[in-house]
């Protein structure tokens, strides 16, 4: 297994797939002779050439709407936006159309597509720039929303992803892309959507953690160690479906339960995790779960403000000290 | 240089403009002049036309009319619900625009879709079906009066968002000329669709990359209760072309047989040269925009007008003039066709309805129950 | 006090406010010469004219942005969207524009605009007309959301939110908008945002429930009187922000909560409310929250598959019994 | 009859055209040719304008592209973060439109928008604060370089979603005439920003209810890596105007007299009779599309070629044949410039990071704190 970034994993998994798979096809802003605004698309094009990988003009509605329509007829569309704050452009074809297609048609037309790119916060590019939307897409029955935060994930579940017969969205991290890590080079190498990933396992608390804040749960249970409390974190990576049955062992194991996200908190993901916590494990808590999310307020520029934005390594430690009434 | 710099002229656009009221004004004697125009070159246009071709288009126009009359009595007896749009006055563009295709092309269109899923091939019986939700529905009773759908015909639905067909059906076309097929796709939508971004959106795409799109504007004048002239500021949609270079083509939508050549010709050009067309047709609902619609925006007068050129009757009486029908045969087809519209009746009253369990499917194409992957982990 | 419906006290709403301001202007479409889509803006054209009450192309996108331009510059639009499920295509504009421009600007342009019109369900409109949007646009500071669910509740709210200086969400339930109530002639008669409503005192446990729910949970609180469970029905009337105080008072009275909602559920409002009864009345809850949604699919045609959609009184009757553990 | 009915001829578009690269390959006798004829124009427009309008425009395009070289130094010191958009080699359009309007008359734009910011009349102390993301900055450091805002100088802001200013800059226009006040609004973007709906449904609006708004497209001929013509199935923007039978004017953006002039003229249409406009300023971008673009899109050859009819060269070398200007009030003006530069830098170093409570400002006007209108209300 090559140590490879996130940015290589992705870029494997999609190569293998169209390599795979002649109906799949990739289409985004400059994501074919640009190589790809954060370069996750590289030499795709050399290798499929122009009619596979496809630039597109800025009309993210048409072309998610494009995409839809491609895959009703079977191809299978891999959809970039060079973000995912400009998937809100193309929120009425992903919603009314690709969520929505198999149920109203009776059955009749699914719509195998992926709609991927990074999405959360950047580096100081500022509110319109920087939002995490993954609850907004999971809301949606219809959808399957896919996060991963390693390049193993990474690869694993985009490969699935693409080979799914549903609309998935699949939303990467853009600060993650340089992460390294072990992947496989198998190509049957593939990881099942709907699969929670224990990233450490621990006793005494649990912290669900997704994309960004994995390597930052990781963090905190090791200083965590040090202050003798023993922390099993847990990485969804789909967060529809949500595997919530390997939380809540987790959770009757442990007792203690941290939510961490840098995402807006109302009516988040954490939010959702918290309540089907409560409800099928309400007897083995020994206290409240505890929601650890990114302020609720705009992303600012200033680079000293847009830190404090975002949940941190201490946040965490101490979430998990206030759940253990240390 | 590149052509982008020979414009220096300065075009000031129009003035101002009347921004109320009912566009089509024209005085009565000009409404006569059109309808013999349109009989005339309706007259001419048979001649190119075999007989049977002739008398199916007239069948169909009439079993879509006659089906929505039924449909209509049955909403106002509570058997259907929802929105209901009907289609009344503008038969001859679904049906003289998808004559003009195969069976394995492709259409989409708006929520007034009854027309062109009967054109395109869906049983009447199915389609009242949906109406009535059942699970003998062409969409098992689950998508309704604007979500028709039949993959065995290749009708890609009715879509109940304005201009919500319009990317969809430029990625159908997408497909086509991906996989290397002859198909190509029409797509339906309504005047007021035009000013939508996803009109221009896509449209654009379509003839940068050169679709076998065939994009069909229902003119008929008004969206809900809005005219035209009120919601858009240059009116002519076949022009609208120009901006993107696209092909186009302006059609009297009372005349089926004018309908059926444009989209043939615009069919030539998609399936030998993968090119797209815009067409404009004109037309009119003779009905509310939906069974609630009080309407109150129009005189009487006005669809009276209208209805004089009834594209069912002006076509019948072509056909009588040219010999092609008599009206024994006419009476025939007209029981023939009240008898198929009563058979699709009772099939929907039939039909059951969808079983409870009919909720819960058809969310996911593979569905993930929760814990299923860790099972199929561990046994592996 | 006059009896009149819900349609109506929202029509004396926004014709009282436009007679108060003259920089109040509604736009829509529909909403001039036709009176509405569904009534509600009927004989605004006729006493304020054209200049004040325009009817638009169908672009959604774009007449929600010129909207927030026009706050920009201090006018108050009130923009009706003919139903919520539209203002999917102009998620950008109101996202971007609208909840931002405050912050993002250091303070400088603020954005006085109402966004209203109906959501939710209606009769059998099937999966593309029957969304609830609530938590989707709650979840992003910037945005005020205001559901109501009496026709006093409608005008005082609205008239409110058309004075208030943010940006507001204003969901009308498209079901009851023929629901009759007693509503204040009183031209000042406002309501607060951000103040919850106990529509009805009990001992026993409480339902939190907006919009369409509210009189089910009613009906509910009946029949439970019945037998022998005396219920508190709290509306919180504004989502965001939301008044958790009201909610936490009662859940420390009753000690056992059931929240319900006609929306589908993963990362709905019901989730975000449970979180924070946990959050901060973990120790007086006797029993899990319990959720009712909508359930988790699109919304389907059919009138028998439809009505098995949407939370009934009887799954309300049968929530509560259940947090009593009867 | 109504004109919509008048247009029965077939127009069957474009045929093949180049799908790929570089769109404006014009040899280089055609390129001297063009700096020619760009001069002879520049110089008997120079006529009409007073010297010292004439000087001031020199110096703000100066001091714009000397202010935007110093942020490119503090950007890759580290000193700026995020996204960085630069406006080299655009100069001409802002400062030609602006300086066509008033004070109080308004201005949107996208994300490349510190040209716009200085010549609106934001002290580029403000601007390079905001780089810094300081509490000096115009929107006291929290939008950064894609979000200069100043409400005094009615500069709208810089928006950050491609077309996302269009439908706003429409609604401050409408303000306008809401008011009755005559204050005109411009609004700029990218010729990529054409393509997306916002464009379509907004110029409709403006045309539809004649609001004096001036779309200038900034036709740079790049949306990021990608060339007009890849992305735009017919590039003559200034025609699409017709779409909507909108105003419009091709102007050549290296000439900032003739984009001052044909704003001008757009001005007094809106100032007057409430009309809009769309204006095609043709243009380029001397430096990638922001500070992290590798570039690799576009040849060395293709980017000098532009230079050769760079903006401030080009006007520098009108006002000295006319006489307007001599070397060494040139020299003084560079000298003068580079001092107002570092000041600002200056500004920016020292002015004090946002403070930490200002995370939590300014997210509502009237912000309601959890359970303050309960007793707001007991205590009535
Ligand atoms: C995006 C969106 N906005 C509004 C509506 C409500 N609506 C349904 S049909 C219609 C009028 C459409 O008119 P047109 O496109 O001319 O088609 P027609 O109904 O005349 O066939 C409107 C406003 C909708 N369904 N979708
Ligand atoms: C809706 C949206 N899609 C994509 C982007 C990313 N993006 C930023 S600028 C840009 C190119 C815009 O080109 P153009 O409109 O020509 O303006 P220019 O940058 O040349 O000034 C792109 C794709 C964005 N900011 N917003
Ligand atoms: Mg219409
Ligand atoms: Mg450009």
């Amino acid at each position: 297994m090559a140590v490879i970034t996130m940015r290589e994993a992705l870029n494997q998994a999609i190569r293998e797939e169209m390599l795979r798979d002649p109906d799949v096809f990739l289409m985004g802003e400059e994501v074919a002779e640009y190589q790809g605004a954060y370069k996750v698309t590289k030499g795709l094009l050399e290798q499929l050439g122009p009619k596979r990988v496809i630039d597109t003009p800025i009309t993210e509605l048409g072309f998610a709407g494009l995409g839809v329509g491609a895959a009703m007829v079977g191809l299978r569309p891999i959809i970039e936006f060079m973000t995912f704050n400009f998937s809100i452009l193309a929120t009425d074809q992903i919603i009314n159309s690709a969520a929505k297609m198999l149920y109203m048609s009776g059955g009749q037309f699914n719509i195998p597509i992926v709609f991927r790119g990074p999405g959360g916060s950047a580096f100081q590019v500022s509110s319109q720039h920087s939002q995490a939307l993954e609850s907004w897409f999971a809301y949606f029955p219809g959808l399957k929303v896919v996060m991963p935060s390693t390049p193993a994930d990474a690869k694993g579940l985009l490969k699935t992803s693409i080979r799914d017969d549903d609309p998935v969205i699949f939303i990467e991290q853009e600060r993650m892309y340089g992460n390294k890590g072990e992947v496989s080079e198998d190509p049957e190498f593939t990881i099942p959507l709907g699969l929670a990933d224990i990233k450490r396992e621990g006793a005494d608390a649990t912290i669900v953690a997704r994309s960004l804040m994995v390597p930052l749960a990781l963090k905190a249970a090791e200083e965590l160690e040090k202050q003798g409390v023993s922390c099993e974190v847990i990485d969804p990576r789909t967060i529809r479906p949500l595997d919530i049955d390997t939380i809540l062992e987790s959770v009757k194991k442990t007792n203690r339960v941290v939510v961490a996200e840098e995402s807006h908190p109302f009516c988040g993901v954490a939010a959702e995790i918290s309540l089907e916590i409560m409800e099928r494990a309400f007897d083995y808590l020994d206290a409240p779960v505890k929601r650890v999310s990114g302020v609720d307020v705009p992303m600012p520029y200033a680079k000293n403000l847009e830190e404090l934005a975002i949940p941190g390594v201490d946040q965490l430690v101490a979430a998990v000290r206030e759940v253990s009434y240390m | 240089m590149s052509k982008q710099t020979a414009p220096s002229e300065t075009s000031t656009g129009s003035g101002e403009k009347s921004g109320t009221g009912v566009i089509d004004q024209a005085p009565p004697k000009a409404v006569a002049q059109q309808l013999k125009t349109v009989k005339q070159e309706q007259k001419q246009r048979v001649d190119d036309v075999d007989r049977e071709t002739l008398i199916g288009l007239y069948r169909q126009m009439l079993l879509v009319r006659r089906f929505e009359e039924k449909a209509a009595e049955a909403y106002s007896k509570g058997q259907i619900g929802g929105f209901c749009h009907l289609y009344i006055g503008q038969e001859a563009v679904a049906i003289g625009a998808i004559s003009a295709i195969r069976p394995d092309d492709y259409v989409l269109t708006s929520y007034r879709d009854h027309g062109h899923a009967i054109a395109k091939g869906i049983s009447p019986d199915a389609v009242m079906a949906e109406l009535f939700g059942k699970a003998g529905g062409c969409s098992r009773g689950k998508g309704g009066s604007m979500h028709m759908f039949d993959r065995k015909a290749n009708f890609m639905g009715g879509h109940a968002i304005v201009g919500g067909q319009i990317p969809l059906a430029t990625g159908v076309a997408f497909a086509s000329k991906y996989k290397g097929t002859d198909q190509v796709t029409l797509c339906f939508f309504g005047e007021a669709a035009v000013n939508q971004g996803a009109f221009h959106e896509s449209l654009n795409m379509a003839q940068l990359w050169k679709l076998p799109c065939i994009y069909i504007c229902e003119n008929n004048q008004y969206g809900m209760g809005t005219s035209l002239d009120r919601a858009m500021s240059f009116q002519n949609i076949a022009e609208k072309a120009s901006a993107y270079e696209i092909a186009s083509e302006f059609v009297d939508g009372m005349d089926v047989l004018a309908v059926k050549e444009a989209t043939a010709r615009a069919v030539e050009r998609a399936r030998k040269d993968y090119r797209p067309t815009l067409i404009e047709v004109r037309t009119y609902r003779f009905m509310g925009h939906s069974m609630s619609d009080p309407g109150s925006y129009r005189t009487r007068a006005e669809i009276e007008k209208h209805q004089e050129r009834d594209p069912i009757k002006v076509f019948s009486s072509t056909l009588k003039e040219k010999g092609i029908i008599d009206d024994a045969a006419l009476a025939e087809m007209e029981k023939s066709v009240r008898e198929e519209v009563e058979q699709a009746l009772r099939f929907a009253e039939e039909s059951p309805q969808p079983d409870s369990e009919e909720l819960f499917t058809n969310v996911y194409a593979n569905p993930i129950a929760p814990g299923s992957q860790r099972t199929k982990l561990s046994n592996e």
